[in-house]
């Protein structure tokens, strides 16, 4: 049996707002789409844009990132430094050719159990219309023209004989790996 | 400014008053009002009541033409029109089976009405998109020791408070205010007049009508403004039958827009104040030195 | 006893890698007289069969330029592979992507329709394009293709050891035939420069205060620089602090800007997302319009951030193109 | 590398959670899917992995099979990876080869389909699998904790505080915004339900605080800043000028009748705008400090208008009988400007209280449309026997036919104005049908009137509260159900001619009922203060949507905030009555006591350090510190970190260019290896 396709998205949430209210999420027993998997950070600021791409590569459909209001950051000002990263990743991931509904920035209070929900689920159907990323699936089939390549060239050499081997093997240095 | 105008039934029949004195008020201000092209009724309060699916429909259509005109901005004068035009709206946007049941009408008239355009109210618009200053200037004979008890009727503020307070409005007091007007404490703002109870229970409904009008009087007043045909209608018609049942309780009841025409000097025939059955005293002449000024 | 067999081979590349080697000046003969060089395109005629026809692993160390962006140029990459002991990706393109992989932005199709059809300065009437094959008289030839993407040399073949560097130094590859010939080699894998990034060497580092705070970031083109102050400093997208060190800083020297061709320190997985990350971060707006308006002085961020890097980026290649 | 790497042995555990985890995530498919994982040496499902035994099987375990790494699946690490580090450690591991998976908030409570819950867990887990592998031995710092304690706000939540912390030997600053501590129920006649007096069980606590040795008490003075973290705060305190030298003035109040306004004609706040003081005043009799206060806004001495730094421009223009009648006590100073305190605290008790609701906001109740509307806070001073009318109770509109003022004879108390209501704030406001029902009872004994109390629902849980209703009804005082639709003059028969009418509709009758009054209380219900959103800000706490602040856990941590040393207590937290205020602020003060008496705080590893041979010194990371615990060392050319100002966001990681800083706990390889492992299932 092969399940429908729905989106992963992998989110990002700081512990001191977002992880909080998914906790308080799960507390009210709110229910929400189950394809979201959460990774706590300490703070939004620790949202290294590698994560996001990073992620995106190895198969997520969406990014989700979650931090303390502007002014509300537990550690001053760590949701600015994430919201200016965000603003340029955003621009730079339309140029990858990545829609932008696919990297999601959203303050989610400690208080905001009900946020949590309302935005995975708007994530997931979001995510559902635009259909799968799949990039690992992309970089497969990019690379299937070298496995075309080498089986031509298998082939061909094949064709042509076996490599005469007469030349004399090159001497080789003693290898010290420092 | 223009505003695609949607006029209803009333205007056109009980409510001609509002739209004989309105439309010269409105262009007196610089406001282009384009009647909607082919509108058909709004669906009144009635219609909601019976099949909600059929009545959006019928008030979508209309959204659908003032969409395709390119005018975002509808105004609906009659308060009944615009209630049911906002409600349409509203529910175009809120619930997605009501959406797709007003798309499929439209379809089969080749219409489709997306839900972008605003439902404005006369006072709405008067108020924040003209400004009172602008009426103000507009002014030459200031309605100087006119007491007026200001109606709003429930309507326009009732379910939707889309630009004045739900239980105490006063974008009508402000206007009148500009005008030169007195405003008379009046609790009584968004009171039922009595609605179509005045025609099928009389006995509750006129009785609502006559409290309106009894404390009206009580407070002073000399004239009541409205914004509604109906409300009009009712505090207007029945005076014979209330006066018959409790006690004659004669003052006139107009629209703020003839108000509005007698304050910026306008001619009788765009003024209008002959179309009420009790009519409403003259005002005080203008000294004749205030008059020199103008 | 026979000396070392020593490979030169060129794939997609400027050839700015070759004259790093003839930059080798003097030094160059040290290296001659102690290898043979059994194929060097661009100096001495080989011929790839002499390459085909000699044993698996008896070319010591192959110094391979050049991104792979043509199906003969993976072909010889998988063929040198076989043949050497060591496969050294020499340069940015090897390394990773370089200029060619900034192709990865667009389609073949996109690619060959410009070059062949749209370009301003071309007179091809008959929209000509190559063919994979053809025949003439009888006789069928083979032409090399344009693959869908580029590639870096480890994208198709393993690699022992990376020269980074657009181009890279004479002083880095000589300290790398050093390595190679004593047998002292760092772990495979390795890039054989300073695993520090580049402000390290910029002598322009004192100038850059520690309170820097980004109101607009300047194109290059857009002003003229003060010659001893960190670019950052003025405003300028300097790939210093995200790259390698190893070239002597040699472009702040001459008055421009880093533009990261060295990569990234072995920490780092993406270049261009870290560069990002660092000059973002320390904007000094806190509104998205402000934000936005002072990132408005970077129109390109992927031409900026991965000028060099594209095909070794975490994403490679714009993902809605197809294979 | 150094040593020969260790082979690594995980072990994992999945917790039932009794049904809580087990309903919904099929525990021993979890065990069984992450039992095949590399570098997994055994993986268990157990039922309580909290509870004693399920601490014990994870000791046992590490030392039996050799176990290096210990993952758990159950609930939030917020609740219990405390509890695991411990029993990790206890285990004879480091604590931080330990790492949590929350398949209870994050996964079972919050999805419905059984499969895909199950899934998820599967996937959360080798995220932790993959993620522990990489997990460093750690230590825990210990930071010592400053013993004294910053009580804010002087209500009887801080009063309580304030003296338990002071009686157990603790040194306490409180501060208050107001001329004097007291708070709220300084102003209230008697309490609910015992009806004591509430002056008389208040005082004698405020003069207490106000001669008490261990405690410091700035009133008039507002905390404008605070830095530092749990165990060391540094607090500043703005002592706002009262003109009155605090030390020489004796309370002897001399200085009020002798002030050259004769009359009273300013609104006097402490009676809700009821009473008038003079320029120079004391709140209330019982007020502690029983030190005056001169109003520069309308003291003739002073001019209008500001000098540049803020404060007002002394005039020297009055007769200035105040400074004459004070005599050599010279208590007086008009030059006295604000001033600035620094203190060091570990701990902070905040305790803010609430405002009134505004019942302005509900036109159609009539408040300051009708003069005898009334809030159910001026009853409490219009009762009060030292309020501004002695405890008579007299309309504002209205005169009796000799010109003497009017007692109403017909009162009407409408329930849940500003609570219950989507339009205003949609909570219980809790104490509201409580004191409607005391005002009912303490207007009655005043006035004789009849009583009628509008409500929606009565609600009276507490000791002794539902017995005080049914003391209401016998009284005779009506109960009407229903919400109000409207307060109005209008009259539709002669017995309504000059009253209030309450239009209700009585839903117990069945019946719309106009009923005529001659006073309508309005019982506001309680808001947030209006600057709760900076005093959260302040101390860095969270407010819930409702603007109330946010305890980190509403059963198991009701005090306590989510910034450690910072504790909560009375209705700055939602609203209360006085007996749990006053348990909160017992709670609260222990709470800190324990942190006091231990002695210091363990603080999480997670702070970052610069690896210094890869830093090249770009000064990236400086700016982005809001500590400043990143530094240069202009002698190497490095920035390096001063992990003691260091709190652990990990910001500075994030950005750095070159990937040159690590957060312990929260390392690039640790969260790349997250990514990996939640995106490993299919």
């Amino acid at each position: 049996m092969t399940k429908p396709w729905t989106p992963r998205i992998v989110a990002f949430f700081c512990n001191w707002c977002t992880y909080t209210a998914a906790d308080l999420a799960g507390v009210s027993r709110l229910k929400y789409a189950s394809n979201v998997r959460v990774i706590r950070l300490m703070c939004s600021g620790r949202v290294d844009p590698q994560f996001i791409l990073d992620a995106l590569a190895r198969g997520a459909d969406g990014v989700l990132i979650g931090g303390c209001h502007p002014g509300d950051c537990h550690y001053v000002e760590g949701n600015y430094k994430m919201l200016r990263r965000f603003e340029l990743l955003k621009r730079m991931l339309v140029d990858f050719g990545i829609e932008p509904q696919r990297v999601r920035l959203e303050w989610i209070s400690a208080a905001e159990g009900e946020k949590v929900k309302t935005v995975i689920n708007e994530m997931t159907q979001q995510l559902q219309a635009l259909g799968p990323l799949g990039m690992p699936q992309k970089f497969t089939a990019w690379d299937q023209e070298l496995e075309h390549l080498a089986q031509a060239v298998q082939a061909r050499d094949a064709a042509a004989g076996p490599c005469p081997t007469h030349a004399a093997p090159s001497p080789t240095p003693e290898v010290v790996h420092v | 400014m223009k505003y695609a105008y949607f006029p209803g039934c009333s205007l056109k029949g009980t409510g001609k008053a509002y739209e004989e004195s309105l439309l010269p008020v409105m262009k007196h201000l610089g406001v282009e009002m384009q009647e909607l092209d082919d509108w058909n009724c709004c669906g009144a309060t009635a219609y909601m009541a019976v099949d909600e699916g059929k009545a959006c429909a019928a008030a979508a259509r209309n959204l659908a033409i003032a969409e395709k005109s390119g005018l975002q901005q509808v105004l609906a004068p009659c308060s009944a029109c615009y209630l049911v035009l906002n409600k349409t709206q509203h529910y175009l946007h809120e619930y997605p089976g009501m959406r797709q049941t007003v798309a499929r009408a439209l379809e089969t008239v080749g219409l489709r009405c997306e839900g972008t355009s605003a439902v404005r109210h006369p006072l709405d618009i008067l108020l924040n998109d003209i400004g009172l200053e602008a009426v103000k200037q507009k002014v030459t004979r200031p309605l100087k020791g006119l007491k007026v008890a200001p109606y709003y009727g429930c309507q326009i503020v009732r379910p939707y408070a889309t630009f004045d307070d739900q239980t105490n409005p006063t974008t009508m007091d402000r206007l009148l205010e500009a005008l030169g007007a007195t405003v008379v404490k009046w609790p009584l703002k968004t009171k039922c007049c009595g609605g179509s109870l005045t025609g099928t229970l009389p006995e509750a409904g006129l009785r609502l009508s006559y409290i309106l009008l009894k404390e009206a009087i009580k407070r002073g007043a000399d004239v009541i403004a409205t914004v509604c045909p109906l409300c009009q209608f009712n505090l207007d018609a029945y005076h014979p039958k209330i006066s018959a049942r409790w006690e004659p309780v004669p003052i006139p009841t107009v629209y703020f827009s003839q108000l509005m025409g007698l304050a910026f000097g306008l001619p009788d025939n765009q003024v209008v104040l002959h179309r009420g059955m009790i009519p409403m005293k003259p005002l005080a002449a203008p000294a004749p030195a205030a008059a020199a000024a103008r | 006893m026979s000396k070392p067999k020593v490979a030169f081979y060129w794939c997609a590349s400027c050839g700015g890698c070759e004259e790093t080697v003839v930059d080798l000046a003097e030094d160059i003969l040290g290296v001659v007289e102690k290898v043979d060089i059994v194929l060097w395109p661009v100096a001495m005629d080989f011929k790839y069969k002499d390459v085909a026809a000699l044993p698996d692993k008896s070319i010591f160390a192959t110094l391979l330029n050049g991104a792979i962006r043509m199906s003969e140029q993976e072909e010889l990459a998988v063929l040198l592979r076989r043949k050497s002991q060591y496969l050294i990706a020499y340069g940015a393109c090897a390394q990773l992507g370089g200029i060619p992989a900034l192709a990865n932005q667009f389609s073949r199709e996109q690619v060959l329709k410009f070059n062949y059809e749209d370009c301003p300065a071309l007179a091809n009437e008959a929209k000509t394009r190559p063919q994979a094959q053809f025949t003439e008289a009888g006789r069928t030839p083979h032409l090399s293709q344009l693959h869908h993407v580029v590639r870096t040399l480890d994208q198709v073949v393993d690699v022992d050891f990376y020269i980074p560097g657009c181009p890279p130094t004479p002083n880095l590859t000589k300290a790398a035939f050093e390595a190679l010939l004593s047998g002292k080699l760092p772990p495979k894998g390795a890039v054989l420069a300073p695993d520090i990034a580049l402000c390290d060497e910029c002598e322009r580092k004192a100038t850059k205060p520690t309170d820097v705070a980004f109101t607009e970031f300047k194109r290059p083109h857009q002003g003229l620089w003060d010659s001893g102050k960190c670019f950052l400093a003025q405003g300028v997208v300097c790939m210093g602090p995200a790259t390698r060190s190893g070239c002597g800083a040699a472009c702040t020297s001459g008055n421009m800007p880093c533009t990261g061709c060295f990569g990234p320190t072995s920490r780092v997985r993406d270049q261009g997302a870290k560069m990002l990350s660092s000059l973002c971060s320390n904007v000094a707006a806190k509104d998205v319009a402000g934000i936005q308006q002072a990132l408005a002085g970077i129109p390109d961020p992927v031409g900026t951030f991965y000028r060099y890097g594209l095909a070794k980026s975490l994403l490679r290649r714009r993902v809605d193109l197809p294979a | 590398m150094s040593a020969k790497k260790e082979e690594l042995r995980i072990g994992f555990y999945v917790c039932h959670c009794g049904h809580n985890i087990a309903s919904m995530v099929d525990c021993v498919a979890v065990a069984r899917s992450v039992e095949k994982l590399p570098g997994v040496a055994l993986a268990r499902d157990y039922k309580y992995m909290c509870s004693d035994p399920g601490q014990v099987l994870i000791q046992q375990d590490i030392r039996e099979h050799k176990l290096n790494r210990i993952v758990v699946a159950s609930c939030s690490p917020l609740l219990h990876e405390h509890t695991f580090r411990g029993a990790t450690e206890a285990g004879g591991l480091n604590p931080f080869y330990f790492h949590m998976v929350n398949i209870r908030e994050h996964d079972s409570w919050v999805h419905t389909d059984r499969q895909e819950a199950t899934e998820k867990a599967k996937a959360l887990a080798e995220a932790a699998i993959r993620r522990v592998a990489h997990h460093k031995a750690l230590e825990i710092k210990k930071v010592p904790i400053h013993p004294d304690v910053l009580v804010v706000g002087g209500g009887i939540a801080g009063i309580h505080a304030a003296m338990t912390l002071a009686n157990a030997g603790k040194k306490v600053y409180l501060v208050e915004r107001e001329p004097s501590i007291g708070g709220h129920m300084a102003k209230f006649d008697k309490t609910f339900p015992t009806l004591d007096c509430a002056a008389c069980i208040l005082t004698p606590k405020m003069s207490e605080v106000g001669s008490h040795p261990n405690i410091t008490l700035w009133t008039y003075s507002d905390v404008t800043k605070v830095d530092g973290y749990v165990g060391n705060y540094t607090v500043q305190v703005k002592r706002k000028a009262r003109y009155i030298i605090e030390d020489l003035c004796t309370g002897c109040q001399d200085c009020i009748p002798n002030c050259v306004f004769k009359e009273p004609k300013f609104t006097d706040d402490f009676n809700e705008g009821l009473g008038k003081r003079k320029p120079v005043y004391i709140p209330f009799p019982q007020a502690t400090p029983q030190v005056v206060v001169i109003d520069p806004e309308v003291c003739l001495n002073f001019k209008r208008g500001k000098n540049p730094d803020g404060s007002p421009i002394v005039s020297d223009k009055c007769k200035k009988t105040c400074v004459e009648a004070c005599g050599e006590k010279n208590a007086i100073d008009f030059t006295q400007k604000d001033e600035l305190k620094e203190i060091k605290v570990g701990n902070i008790i905040v305790c803010t209280g609430f405002k009134t609701f505004d019942a302005g906001r509900v036109p159609a109740y009539g408040y300051g449309t009708y003069k005898n509307v009334y809030t159910s806070l001026e009853i409490e001073r219009l009762v009060n026997a030292s309020g501004p009318t002695g405890g008579e109770v007299i309309l504002r509109e209205g005169k009796n036919p000799d010109g003497s003022p009017k007692t109403p004879k017909s009162i009407g108390i409408i329930h849940c104005v500003g609570s219950r209501d989507k339009k205003t704030n949609i909570w219980c406001s809790r104490v509201c049908c409580m004191y409607s029902m005391k005002l009912a009872h303490l207007l009655k004994e005043h006035t004789d009137a009849e009583l009628y109390n509008f409500y929606i629902d009565m609600r009276t849980p507490g000791k002794g509260y539902e017995e005080f209703y049914n003391k209401l009804l016998e009284e005779g005082t009506h109960f009407i159900r229903g919400r109000v639709g409207e307060v109005t003059d209008w009259a539709m028969t002669p017995e309504e001619e000059g009253k209030l009418v309450i239009r209700v509709e009585d839903t117990l009758a069945g019946v719309v009922r106009r009923i005529p009054v001659d006073m309508v209380v309005l019982a506001t219900g309680l808001e947030p203060q209006a600057d709760a959103g900076d005093v959260r800000r302040l101390f860095n706490m969270s407010c819930g949507g409702d603007g109330w602040f946010l305890e980190r856990h509403p059963k198991l941590a009701p005090v306590n905030t989510f910034t450690d040393g910072v504790f909560l207590a009375g209705c700055c937290q939602g609203p209360k009555d006085i007996p749990d205020t006053v348990a909160q602020a017992g709670a609260a003060a222990a709470e800190a006591m324990v942190l006091i008496d231990r002695g210091y705080v363990e603080q999480e590893p997670n702070t970052a350090f610069i690896l210094d041979q890869e830093c090249s010194g770009c000064k990236s990371c400086i700016p982005l510190c809001p500590y400043t615990a990143i530094l240069f060392d202009e002698e190497r050319k490095k920035a390096y970190i001063n992990e003691a100002l260091c709190k652990g966001c990990g910001t500075c990681v994030g950005a750095c260019p070159s990937s040159s800083i690590v957060q312990n706990l929260f390392e690039d390889s640790e969260i790349f290896s997250e990514i990996e492992g939640v995106l490993s299932y299919d």
